[in-house]
């Protein structure tokens, strides 16, 4: 087998085991003597690509700084059923903002958020850490040293974003649907 | 969560349908949007008017009404006063402008979440792969790098807890269900019924040992009030207690 | 996409989720509508020689009269230690317990930490000495004067803490994360 295809075996094998996202480095390191990064980024690149084609169930992702396997999103509704799972709860109003104000301004802190909210978000904090959306990145210097939050890499993974410079730019946000109130 | 449900409640819509406003800047943007205005130049007045009637409508419906909301409405109000005033010469400070641009940053964020949700939407069916390894990667391992100060203390927490249940205190000292007083008063009642009371086969048949002891404390003490007198012929034979025939002094009963 | 595609592409993709084999009855049913058994199997079939090309690092193999995706045992090798050296860089749930008992108990020796434990923790305290995150703080001047642990700089700036006094009060984490307590 070409040395070419076998890296790209090597790869597709090494993400379906791996449960999270996985960095170029670690698997030039275990693919043996020589393989640089960048020939392990254009193995994935090839995996991926493959994986695009029609009859494939599965895609390659760049999320959360790293590379993984998933299924296709098109497939749900039969991989619930089969799995015996309810559809994954989606975020709350509440929380989604709070997502977005933390994403974009992060590290920040509850009196922060509930300011630019307008109201109190501390029980939505909560359950945003309880699904490891968010994270404590420690404390403010200011009166009171409050806790500063940060997102976390499941965050990352659960917008399908490989890193958080891949955020919508803020200009990407104005043009998107909506009627604003600031006008365009 | 429909804002636009706020406006249904006067035509006398099931109250079930009312709003749910995110906070005092998700109504003002609402009501800005509604009326058609301009950001830069609030109708003050008249926003205001209509804040406090859905606040007022949001009340007669006992929705839970965050502070925040009332917060806001005392601001608008002042806002609304300072308008009125004159302004002195050679300011030019809009009183509006604080409020612009908390509302602006406030739509910005959610049309960000807008934008996060629709993400979320699109990729809800996508599951990882997870085939099983040569050597199963135990699920309880963590990237240190997902480990925060909150995770820290859920695990000090989790094992002070397993902890506890795992070395119980060495004694409990349960609550007292019998009192001496009731006792006295109940074998003092026996005695003079009977003339001669088993008190020992008493004692041992008592189902709980809480109740024997409290049975011998409230005996003893009706011996020392000379309500009683004990006899046994000899040891482990039956203790009878009998009447003297002194009638019970409870008020020379200390505090038992 | 082809109705035989997109069987495909679902089979494929439920093989990658399920923990066991999976038998081809139990595929058709959440297939949709008037999908049979032979076509399942059919589709099984293809998706097991789309994977025996070169480039591939997934088997589709037939056990125990069900389906299943692996990957290629020719990867054994690399995958075991792409997963060891994984687990090398990672915190088992003992190494997070004695890192939180240390934290919030420092200086404490080892005896301390197996009586909270209750098993033995000296190979973990090694561990996360290697790993820069305890130190040894003296000895206990105590029957057999044991070795006093306490957390380092690095740990500081790990969890984005000036000092100690910082960590967060159990009762603001039960406040912050709720009873959401796992312990991961």
């Amino acid at each position: 087998m070409s040395e070419t295809l076998r890296l790209q075996a090597l790869c597709e094998a090494i993400l379906a085991v791996a449960r999270e996202p996985v960095v170029a480095e670690a698997l030039a390191e275990v693919a043996g003597e020589g393989v640089t990064v960048a020939e392990v980024e254009a193995a994935l690149e090839q995996v991926r690509c493959k994986h695009e084609a029609e009859g494939s169930g599965l895609v390659v992702e760049r999320v959360g700084g790293g590379w993984r396997l998933a299924t296709r999103a098109e497939h749900e509704g039969p991989l619930r059923q089969f799995l015996g799972l309810r559809s994954r709860a989606r975020l709350s109003q509440a929380g989604l903002e709070v997502l977005a104000i933390v994403a974009y301004r992060q590290p920040i802190t509850l009196p922060e958020i509930n300011f630019l909210r307008g109201v109190s978000s501390a029980a939505v904090i909560r359950t945003l850490i309880d699904r490891k959306l968010l994270a404590v990145a420690g404390r403010k210097q200011v009166v009171g040293t409050p806790l500063l939050y940060r997102t976390t890499r499941e965050f990352l993974v659960h917008f399908g974003l490989p890193d958080l410079a891949s955020l919508p730019s803020l200009e990407e946000v104005e043009h998107v649907a909506g009627e604003g109130v600031s006008g365009t | 969560m429909d804002p636009a449900a706020v406006e249904g409640v006067q035509a006398a819509r099931p109250a079930v349908v009312l709003p749910a406003f995110e906070g005092p800047l998700d109504l003002l943007l609402h009501l800005v949007r509604e009326n058609k205005v301009s950001i830069w130049d609030i109708p003050i007045a008249r926003i205001c008017d209509q804040y406090h009637a859905v606040l007022e409508r949001m009340e007669e419906l006992d929705l839970e009404l965050a502070g925040e909301f009332l917060v806001t409405a005392s601001w608008l109000l002042a806002i609304k006063s300072r308008l009125l005033l004159p302004r002195p010469e050679g300011e030019d400070d809009d009183p509006r402008a604080e409020l612009v641009e908390r509302l602006i940053e406030y739509e910005k964020v959610k049309r960000t979440a807008a934008v996060l949700a629709g993400i979320e939407e699109v990729r809800r069916g996508i599951e990882a792969v997870s085939l099983e390894a040569p050597e199963a990667p135990s699920e309880r391992e963590l990237d240190l790098a997902d480990v925060d100060i909150i995770a820290l203390g859920q695990a000090l927490r989790a094992l002070l807890e397993r902890h506890r249940r795992e070395h119980p205190p060495a004694m409990e000292v349960p609550p007292m269900r019998y009192s001496v007083r009731e006792k006295i008063v109940e074998l003092f009642d026996l005695v003079t019924r009977q003339r001669s009371f088993p008190l020992l086969s008493h004692l041992l048949t008592r189902p709980e040992r809480l109740e024997s002891v409290t049975f011998l404390v409230a005996a003893l003490e009706l011996v020392r009030l000379g309500s009683a007198e004990m006899h046994q012929r000899q040891a482990f034979a039956e203790i009878h207690l009998t009447a003297t025939g002194t009638p019970l002094a409870m008020e020379a009963l200390g505090d038992v």
